[in-house]
Protein backbone atom coordinates (compact mmCIF):
# COMPACT_ATOMS: atom_id res chain seq x y z
CA UNK A 1 0.00 0.00 0.00
CA UNK A 2 1.14 3.52 -0.56
CA UNK A 3 0.11 7.16 -0.70
CA UNK A 4 1.14 9.34 -3.63
CA UNK A 5 2.16 12.84 -2.60
CA UNK A 6 3.69 15.25 -5.11
CA UNK A 7 4.57 12.30 -7.26
CA UNK A 8 6.38 10.51 -4.40
CA UNK A 9 5.11 7.18 -3.19
CA UNK A 10 4.91 6.80 0.60
CA UNK A 11 4.63 3.29 1.99
CA UNK A 12 1.99 2.27 4.51
CA UNK A 13 0.81 -1.03 5.85
CA UNK A 14 -2.67 -2.31 5.07
CA UNK A 15 -4.20 -0.30 7.89
CA UNK A 16 -2.49 2.88 6.80
CA UNK A 17 0.35 3.07 9.35
CA UNK A 18 3.47 4.56 7.78
CA UNK A 19 6.22 2.10 6.90
CA UNK A 20 8.90 4.75 7.49
CA UNK A 21 8.01 7.21 10.25
CA UNK A 22 10.33 9.82 8.73
CA UNK A 23 7.93 10.10 5.78
CA UNK A 24 5.42 11.96 7.94
CA UNK A 25 4.50 15.51 7.01
CA UNK A 26 1.40 17.60 7.50
CA UNK A 27 0.37 16.73 4.00
CA UNK A 28 0.75 13.04 4.74
CA UNK A 29 -1.43 13.52 7.83
CA UNK A 30 -4.12 15.18 5.72
CA UNK A 31 -4.13 12.24 3.30
CA UNK A 32 -4.12 9.63 6.05
CA UNK A 33 -7.07 11.43 7.62
CA UNK A 34 -8.90 11.55 4.29
CA UNK A 35 -8.61 7.78 4.03
CA UNK A 36 -10.53 7.66 7.31
CA UNK A 37 -13.06 10.25 6.10
CA UNK A 38 -11.78 12.82 8.55
CA UNK A 39 -11.42 16.46 7.55
CA UNK A 40 -8.68 17.81 9.80
CA UNK A 41 -9.61 20.93 11.76
CA UNK A 42 -7.60 22.98 14.19
CA UNK A 43 -8.93 20.82 17.01
CA UNK A 44 -7.63 17.71 15.26
CA UNK A 45 -4.23 19.28 14.75
CA UNK A 46 -4.04 20.15 18.40
CA UNK A 47 -4.32 16.44 19.27
CA UNK A 48 -2.03 15.33 16.42
CA UNK A 49 0.71 17.70 17.52
CA UNK A 50 0.27 16.59 21.09
CA UNK A 51 0.62 12.96 20.07
CA UNK A 52 3.81 13.74 18.23
CA UNK A 53 5.09 15.41 21.39
CA UNK A 54 4.04 12.37 23.44
CA UNK A 55 6.05 10.15 21.13
CA UNK A 56 9.06 12.45 21.22
CA UNK A 57 9.01 12.47 25.01
CA UNK A 58 8.29 8.80 25.66
CA UNK A 59 8.87 6.83 22.43
CA UNK A 60 5.48 5.20 22.94
CA UNK A 61 2.22 5.25 21.03
CA UNK A 62 -0.09 5.95 23.93
CA UNK A 63 -3.05 3.92 25.09
CA UNK A 64 -6.22 5.90 25.80
CA UNK A 65 -5.68 6.49 29.49
CA UNK A 66 -2.17 7.98 29.37
CA UNK A 67 -3.18 10.03 26.32
CA UNK A 68 -6.11 11.51 28.23
CA UNK A 69 -3.85 12.24 31.16
CA UNK A 70 -1.29 13.89 28.92
CA UNK A 71 -4.02 16.08 27.37
CA UNK A 72 -5.16 17.15 30.83
CA UNK A 73 -1.60 18.05 31.67
CA UNK A 74 -0.70 19.81 28.41
CA UNK A 75 -3.95 21.16 26.94
CA UNK A 76 -7.12 21.52 28.96
CA UNK A 77 -9.07 19.31 31.34
CA UNK A 78 -12.27 19.64 29.26
CA UNK A 79 -10.45 18.06 26.30
CA UNK A 80 -9.09 15.25 28.43
CA UNK A 81 -12.13 13.08 27.89
CA UNK A 82 -12.64 10.04 25.72
CA UNK A 83 -15.95 11.48 24.41
CA UNK A 84 -14.14 14.52 23.11
CA UNK A 85 -11.52 12.34 21.39
CA UNK A 86 -14.15 10.00 19.99
CA UNK A 87 -15.87 12.94 18.27
CA UNK A 88 -12.64 13.94 16.57
CA UNK A 89 -11.32 10.44 15.86
CA UNK A 90 -14.28 8.03 15.82
CA UNK A 91 -13.82 4.36 16.66
CA UNK A 92 -10.59 3.91 18.56
CA UNK A 93 -9.24 7.43 18.97
CA UNK A 94 -5.79 6.64 20.38
CA UNK A 95 -5.00 4.26 17.56
CA UNK A 96 -6.53 6.34 14.79
CA UNK A 97 -4.97 9.60 15.91
CA UNK A 98 -1.60 7.87 16.34
CA UNK A 99 -1.80 6.67 12.76
CA UNK A 100 -2.57 10.14 11.41
CA UNK A 101 0.16 11.62 13.60
CA UNK A 102 2.71 9.24 12.08
CA UNK A 103 3.39 7.20 15.21
CA UNK A 104 4.18 3.48 15.14
CA UNK A 105 1.28 1.06 15.35
CA UNK A 106 0.46 0.74 19.06
CA UNK A 107 1.45 -2.59 20.61
CA UNK A 108 -1.54 -4.85 20.33
CA UNK A 109 -2.41 -5.24 23.96
CA UNK A 110 -5.25 -7.70 23.52
CA UNK B 1 -4.72 -25.30 41.61
CA UNK B 2 -4.64 -23.36 38.38
CA UNK B 3 -1.18 -22.59 36.98
CA UNK B 4 0.11 -20.39 34.22
CA UNK B 5 3.70 -20.44 32.98
CA UNK B 6 5.80 -17.64 31.57
CA UNK B 7 8.53 -18.97 29.27
CA UNK B 8 11.41 -16.71 28.24
CA UNK B 9 14.15 -19.05 27.03
CA UNK B 10 14.94 -20.03 23.48
CA UNK B 11 14.34 -23.68 22.57
CA UNK B 12 17.57 -25.56 21.74
CA UNK B 13 19.59 -22.77 23.41
CA UNK B 14 18.31 -22.83 26.96
CA UNK B 15 17.44 -25.81 29.13
CA UNK B 16 14.69 -23.75 30.72
CA UNK B 17 12.22 -24.60 27.96
CA UNK B 18 12.64 -28.30 28.74
CA UNK B 19 12.36 -27.67 32.46
CA UNK B 20 9.12 -25.80 31.85
CA UNK B 21 7.76 -28.66 29.78
CA UNK B 22 8.55 -31.19 32.51
CA UNK B 23 7.01 -28.86 35.07
CA UNK B 24 3.87 -28.56 32.94
CA UNK B 25 3.54 -32.34 32.75
CA UNK B 26 4.14 -32.68 36.48
CA UNK B 27 1.43 -30.14 37.33
CA UNK B 28 -1.07 -32.10 35.24
CA UNK B 29 0.04 -35.42 36.74
CA UNK B 30 -0.46 -33.93 40.19
CA UNK B 31 -4.05 -33.06 39.35
CA UNK B 32 -3.59 -29.35 38.81
CA UNK B 33 -4.62 -27.48 35.69
CA UNK B 34 -2.78 -25.18 33.33
CA UNK B 35 -4.67 -22.09 32.31
CA UNK B 36 -2.18 -20.62 29.89
CA UNK B 37 1.42 -20.89 28.80
CA UNK B 38 2.72 -17.52 27.70
CA UNK B 39 5.83 -17.37 25.54
CA UNK B 40 7.70 -14.08 25.72
CA UNK B 41 11.17 -12.85 24.75
CA UNK B 42 13.07 -15.68 22.99
CA UNK B 43 10.44 -18.11 24.24
CA UNK B 44 8.36 -17.24 21.18
CA UNK B 45 10.63 -19.47 19.07
CA UNK B 46 8.83 -22.39 20.75
CA UNK B 47 5.98 -21.53 18.38
CA UNK B 48 8.02 -21.92 15.20
CA UNK B 49 6.64 -24.93 13.40
CA UNK B 50 9.51 -24.88 10.92
CA UNK B 51 11.91 -26.25 13.57
CA UNK B 52 13.58 -29.34 12.11
CA UNK B 53 15.58 -31.03 14.86
CA UNK B 54 17.42 -34.30 14.21
CA UNK B 55 15.37 -37.44 14.91
CA UNK B 56 17.08 -38.11 18.23
CA UNK B 57 16.25 -34.71 19.70
CA UNK B 58 12.81 -33.53 20.78
CA UNK B 59 10.74 -31.41 18.42
CA UNK B 60 10.00 -28.74 21.00
CA UNK B 61 7.23 -26.85 19.16
CA UNK B 62 5.51 -30.17 18.40
CA UNK B 63 5.81 -31.22 22.05
CA UNK B 64 4.02 -28.09 23.22
CA UNK B 65 1.38 -28.46 20.51
CA UNK B 66 0.69 -32.02 21.60
CA UNK B 67 0.48 -31.11 25.28
CA UNK B 68 -1.94 -28.30 24.48
CA UNK B 69 -4.12 -30.50 22.29
CA UNK B 70 -4.25 -33.26 24.86
CA UNK B 71 -5.07 -31.07 27.85
CA UNK B 72 -6.78 -28.10 26.22
CA UNK B 73 -4.16 -25.57 27.28
CA UNK B 74 -3.92 -22.11 25.84
CA UNK B 75 -0.49 -21.54 24.24
CA UNK B 76 0.12 -17.89 23.49
CA UNK B 77 3.16 -16.32 21.87
CA UNK B 78 3.49 -12.61 22.59
CA UNK B 79 2.75 -10.69 19.43
CA UNK B 80 5.35 -7.98 20.05
CA UNK B 81 8.12 -10.50 20.74
CA UNK B 82 7.05 -12.88 17.99
CA UNK B 83 6.58 -10.56 15.02
CA UNK B 84 10.01 -9.03 15.28
CA UNK B 85 11.57 -12.48 15.62
CA UNK B 86 9.72 -13.79 12.59
CA UNK B 87 7.19 -16.03 14.28
CA UNK B 88 3.94 -15.20 12.54
CA UNK B 89 0.49 -16.64 11.91
CA UNK B 90 -1.49 -16.31 8.69
CA UNK B 91 -3.54 -13.28 9.85
CA UNK B 92 -0.43 -11.33 10.75
CA UNK B 93 1.35 -12.52 7.62
CA UNK B 94 -1.45 -10.98 5.61
CA UNK B 95 -1.41 -7.77 7.63
CA UNK B 96 2.34 -7.35 7.16
CA UNK B 97 2.26 -8.64 3.59
CA UNK B 98 4.59 -11.53 4.29
CA UNK B 99 4.72 -14.51 1.97
CA UNK B 100 4.45 -17.23 4.62
CA UNK B 101 3.30 -18.02 8.13
CA UNK B 102 5.02 -20.41 10.54
CA UNK B 103 3.08 -20.50 13.82
CA UNK B 104 2.84 -24.07 15.08
CA UNK B 105 -0.52 -25.77 15.59
CA UNK B 106 -2.42 -25.02 18.80
CA UNK B 107 -0.47 -21.80 19.42
CA UNK B 108 -2.07 -18.41 19.12
CA UNK B 109 -0.43 -15.05 18.74
CA UNK B 110 -1.69 -12.34 21.04
CA UNK B 111 -0.77 -9.40 23.20
CA UNK B 112 0.73 -8.98 26.64
CA UNK B 113 -2.80 -8.56 27.92
CA UNK B 114 -2.98 -12.36 27.83
CA UNK B 115 -0.18 -12.52 30.40
CA UNK B 116 -2.01 -10.05 32.61
CA UNK B 117 -5.21 -12.09 32.17
CA UNK B 118 -3.34 -15.31 33.01
CA UNK B 119 -2.12 -13.71 36.20
CA UNK B 120 -5.68 -12.72 37.15
CA UNK B 121 -7.07 -16.21 36.52
CA UNK B 122 -4.28 -18.38 37.93
CA UNK B 123 -3.29 -19.25 41.46
CA UNK B 124 0.35 -19.33 40.41
CA UNK B 125 2.34 -17.84 37.57
CA UNK B 126 5.72 -19.55 37.36
CA UNK B 127 8.50 -17.90 35.35
CA UNK B 128 11.07 -20.00 33.51
CA UNK B 129 13.97 -17.64 32.89
CA UNK B 130 16.20 -18.00 29.84
CA UNK C 1 -12.14 -11.84 41.59
CA UNK C 2 -9.91 -10.01 44.05
CA UNK C 3 -7.19 -8.08 42.27
CA UNK C 4 -3.85 -9.78 42.58
CA UNK C 5 -0.95 -7.85 43.94
CA UNK C 6 1.78 -8.18 41.37
CA UNK C 7 5.42 -7.21 41.56
CA UNK C 8 7.75 -6.84 38.60
CA UNK C 9 11.37 -7.25 39.63
CA UNK C 10 13.94 -5.68 37.29
CA UNK C 11 17.46 -7.06 37.69
CA UNK C 12 19.01 -6.43 34.28
CA UNK C 13 20.74 -3.27 33.07
CA UNK C 14 19.12 -1.72 29.99
CA UNK C 15 20.10 -2.37 26.33
CA UNK C 16 22.42 -5.38 26.71
CA UNK C 17 19.45 -7.69 26.87
CA UNK C 18 15.87 -7.08 25.71
CA UNK C 19 14.48 -8.34 29.02
CA UNK C 20 14.92 -4.94 30.66
CA UNK C 21 12.69 -3.32 28.06
CA UNK C 22 10.26 -6.23 27.95
CA UNK C 23 9.65 -5.85 31.67
CA UNK C 24 8.58 -2.25 31.06
CA UNK C 25 6.14 -3.43 28.40
CA UNK C 26 4.56 -5.83 30.88
CA UNK C 27 4.21 -2.97 33.35
CA UNK C 28 2.61 -0.66 30.76
CA UNK C 29 0.18 -3.39 29.77
CA UNK C 30 -0.80 -4.12 33.36
CA UNK C 31 -1.41 -0.40 33.79
CA UNK C 32 -3.67 -0.27 30.73
CA UNK C 33 -5.66 -3.15 32.25
CA UNK C 34 -5.80 -1.23 35.52
CA UNK C 35 -4.16 -4.01 37.51
CA UNK C 36 -2.38 -2.99 40.69
CA UNK C 37 1.33 -3.27 40.18
CA UNK C 38 4.60 -2.39 41.86
CA UNK C 39 8.08 -2.48 40.42
CA UNK C 40 11.32 -3.17 42.22
CA UNK C 41 14.73 -2.39 40.72
CA UNK C 42 17.50 -4.45 42.25
CA UNK C 43 21.15 -5.14 41.51
CA UNK C 44 22.14 -3.98 38.03
CA UNK C 45 18.48 -3.19 37.37
CA UNK C 46 18.99 0.17 39.07
CA UNK C 47 20.94 1.33 35.99
CA UNK C 48 17.64 1.37 34.11
CA UNK C 49 16.58 4.44 36.03
CA UNK C 50 19.40 6.78 35.01
CA UNK C 51 18.35 9.90 33.18
CA UNK C 52 20.63 11.25 30.43
CA UNK C 53 20.40 7.99 28.51
CA UNK C 54 20.94 8.58 24.79
CA UNK C 55 20.54 5.37 22.86
CA UNK C 56 20.51 6.89 19.35
CA UNK C 57 24.07 5.71 18.74
CA UNK C 58 23.18 2.06 19.35
CA UNK C 59 19.92 2.33 17.39
CA UNK C 60 17.72 1.18 20.22
CA UNK C 61 14.71 2.83 21.77
CA UNK C 62 15.46 4.99 24.76
CA UNK C 63 14.80 3.07 27.96
CA UNK C 64 14.61 6.05 30.26
CA UNK C 65 12.07 7.83 28.06
CA UNK C 66 9.68 4.92 28.55
CA UNK C 67 10.23 4.96 32.30
CA UNK C 68 9.57 8.69 32.36
CA UNK C 69 6.06 7.93 31.00
CA UNK C 70 5.24 5.83 34.07
CA UNK C 71 3.41 8.61 35.94
CA UNK C 72 1.06 9.02 32.94
CA UNK C 73 0.28 5.31 33.16
CA UNK C 74 -0.25 5.71 36.89
CA UNK C 75 2.70 3.45 37.59
CA UNK C 76 3.88 5.09 40.76
CA UNK C 77 4.66 2.17 43.06
CA UNK C 78 8.35 2.13 42.18
CA UNK C 79 10.96 0.80 44.61
CA UNK C 80 14.71 0.52 44.56
CA UNK C 81 17.28 -1.63 46.28
CA UNK C 82 19.07 0.96 48.44
CA UNK C 83 22.21 -1.18 48.75
CA UNK C 84 22.58 -1.50 45.00
CA UNK C 85 22.19 2.26 44.69
CA UNK C 86 24.83 2.90 47.30
CA UNK C 87 27.30 0.37 45.84
CA UNK C 88 27.04 2.18 42.52
CA UNK C 89 27.24 5.58 44.18
CA UNK C 90 23.94 6.67 42.70
CA UNK C 91 21.61 9.21 44.21
CA UNK C 92 17.98 10.04 43.48
CA UNK C 93 19.15 13.03 41.41
CA UNK C 94 20.42 10.59 38.81
CA UNK C 95 17.00 9.06 38.25
CA UNK C 96 14.34 9.81 35.71
CA UNK C 97 11.43 9.04 38.08
CA UNK C 98 10.83 9.07 41.81
CA UNK C 99 11.59 5.72 43.46
CA UNK C 100 11.27 4.64 47.08
CA UNK C 101 14.37 3.05 48.61
CA UNK C 102 14.17 -0.28 50.43
CA UNK C 103 16.94 -1.38 52.77
CA UNK C 104 18.41 -4.89 52.46
CA UNK C 105 16.52 -6.15 55.50
CA UNK C 106 13.22 -4.85 54.09
CA UNK C 107 13.46 -6.48 50.65
CA UNK C 108 12.42 -10.01 51.64
CA UNK C 109 9.33 -8.90 53.56
CA UNK C 110 8.43 -6.50 50.78
CA UNK C 111 8.53 -9.22 48.11
CA UNK C 112 6.50 -11.59 50.27
CA UNK C 113 3.57 -9.15 50.31
CA UNK C 114 2.77 -9.92 46.66
CA UNK C 115 0.74 -12.72 45.10
CA UNK C 116 2.77 -12.86 41.90
CA UNK C 117 6.37 -11.92 41.23
CA UNK C 118 7.41 -11.54 37.60
CA UNK C 119 11.17 -11.28 37.43
CA UNK C 120 13.10 -9.91 34.46
CA UNK D 1 6.51 -17.58 52.35
CA UNK D 2 8.37 -16.99 49.11
CA UNK D 3 9.83 -19.76 46.98
CA UNK D 4 12.99 -18.70 45.16
CA UNK D 5 13.95 -20.66 42.05
CA UNK D 6 17.53 -20.22 40.86
CA UNK D 7 18.72 -21.68 37.55
CA UNK D 8 22.27 -20.37 37.05
CA UNK D 9 25.47 -21.61 38.60
CA UNK D 10 26.74 -19.26 41.32
CA UNK D 11 29.87 -18.50 39.27
CA UNK D 12 27.83 -17.60 36.23
CA UNK D 13 25.64 -14.74 37.47
CA UNK D 14 24.78 -12.71 40.55
CA UNK D 15 21.39 -14.37 40.86
CA UNK D 16 22.14 -16.69 43.77
CA UNK D 17 23.82 -13.88 45.69
CA UNK D 18 20.98 -11.46 44.92
CA UNK D 19 18.47 -14.11 45.93
CA UNK D 20 20.17 -14.76 49.25
CA UNK D 21 20.13 -11.03 50.02
CA UNK D 22 16.33 -11.08 50.07
CA UNK D 23 15.95 -14.61 51.46
CA UNK D 24 14.13 -14.76 54.80
CA UNK D 25 13.94 -17.55 57.36
CA UNK D 26 11.04 -19.74 56.25
CA UNK D 27 11.46 -19.01 52.55
CA UNK D 28 12.20 -21.94 50.24
CA UNK D 29 15.07 -22.10 47.76
CA UNK D 30 15.13 -24.46 44.81
CA UNK D 31 18.23 -24.97 42.67
CA UNK D 32 17.51 -26.08 39.10
CA UNK D 33 19.50 -26.49 35.88
CA UNK D 34 23.04 -25.06 36.25
CA UNK D 35 22.30 -23.87 39.78
CA UNK D 36 22.58 -27.45 41.08
CA UNK D 37 26.39 -27.16 41.02
CA UNK D 38 25.90 -24.87 44.01
CA UNK D 39 24.32 -27.78 45.90
CA UNK D 40 27.60 -29.67 46.24
CA UNK D 41 29.27 -29.69 49.63
CA UNK D 42 32.53 -29.10 47.79
CA UNK D 43 31.20 -26.04 45.99
CA UNK D 44 32.89 -22.75 46.90
CA UNK D 45 29.38 -21.58 47.75
CA UNK D 46 28.56 -24.38 50.18
CA UNK D 47 28.79 -22.03 53.14
CA UNK D 48 25.93 -20.00 51.67
CA UNK D 49 23.62 -22.95 51.12
CA UNK D 50 24.47 -25.82 53.45
CA UNK D 51 22.70 -26.23 56.76
CA UNK D 52 19.89 -23.92 55.82
CA UNK D 53 16.46 -25.48 56.07
CA UNK D 54 14.27 -25.55 52.96
CA UNK D 55 16.95 -25.67 50.30
CA UNK D 56 16.21 -28.10 47.47
CA UNK D 57 17.78 -29.25 44.22
CA UNK D 58 16.17 -31.00 41.25
CA UNK D 59 17.24 -34.64 40.97
CA UNK D 60 17.00 -34.75 37.17
CA UNK D 61 19.48 -31.89 36.90
CA UNK D 62 21.87 -33.49 39.43
CA UNK D 63 21.78 -36.77 37.56
CA UNK D 64 22.17 -35.20 34.14
CA UNK D 65 25.35 -33.45 35.22
CA UNK D 66 27.01 -36.53 36.70
CA UNK D 67 26.69 -35.32 40.27
CA UNK D 68 24.50 -38.11 41.72
CA UNK D 69 27.27 -39.70 43.74
CA UNK D 70 28.58 -36.41 45.06
CA UNK D 71 27.72 -35.08 48.47
CA UNK D 72 24.97 -32.47 48.51
CA UNK D 73 24.95 -32.33 52.32
CA UNK D 74 21.78 -30.95 53.83
CA UNK D 75 20.22 -30.02 50.51
CA UNK D 76 17.14 -32.09 49.71
CA UNK D 77 16.94 -33.71 46.31
CA UNK D 78 13.47 -33.53 44.82
CA UNK D 79 11.70 -34.71 41.67
CA UNK D 80 9.50 -32.76 39.27
CA UNK D 81 6.28 -33.49 41.16
CA UNK D 82 7.84 -32.28 44.39
CA UNK D 83 8.88 -29.14 42.48
CA UNK D 84 5.20 -28.60 41.72
CA UNK D 85 4.33 -29.23 45.38
CA UNK D 86 6.81 -26.54 46.45
CA UNK D 87 5.13 -24.01 44.18
CA UNK D 88 1.78 -24.95 45.69
CA UNK D 89 3.06 -24.58 49.24
CA UNK D 90 4.70 -21.19 48.68
CA UNK D 91 3.50 -17.82 47.48
CA UNK D 92 4.83 -15.81 45.80
CA UNK D 93 7.25 -17.73 43.61
CA UNK D 94 10.21 -15.75 42.31
CA UNK D 95 12.60 -16.95 39.61
CA UNK D 96 16.23 -15.78 39.56
CA UNK D 97 18.16 -16.21 36.34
Amino acid sequence: MSLIINGNSIGTDKEGFLTDLDDWSEQVAIMLAQQENIQLTELHWEIINLLRRFYQNYQLSPAMRPLVKFIAQELAPEKARSIYLLKLFPGSPAKLASKIAGLPRPDNCL
Amino acid sequence: MQFSLLILGSPYSSQSVGTAHRFAEATLESGHSLYRIFFYHDGVYCGNQLSCPPQDEPNIPAQWSALAAQHDIDLVVCIASALKRGVIDSDEAERYEQSAANLAANFSISGLGQLIDANIHSDRVITFGP
Amino acid sequence: MAPKRTLIVCRKPPYGNALAREALDVALTAAVFEQPLAMLFIGDGVWQLLDQQDSAGIKQKNHSKVISAFPLYELTELYIDADAMQQRQLSHDHFVVAVKPLAADELGDFIARFDTVLSF
Amino acid sequence: MTLHIVNKSPDQTQCLKDCLRVFRPGDGLLLIEDAVYGALVNSPYAALLQNRPLVYALIADIEARGLSAMDTGSIKRINDKQFVDLTVQHSPVQSWY
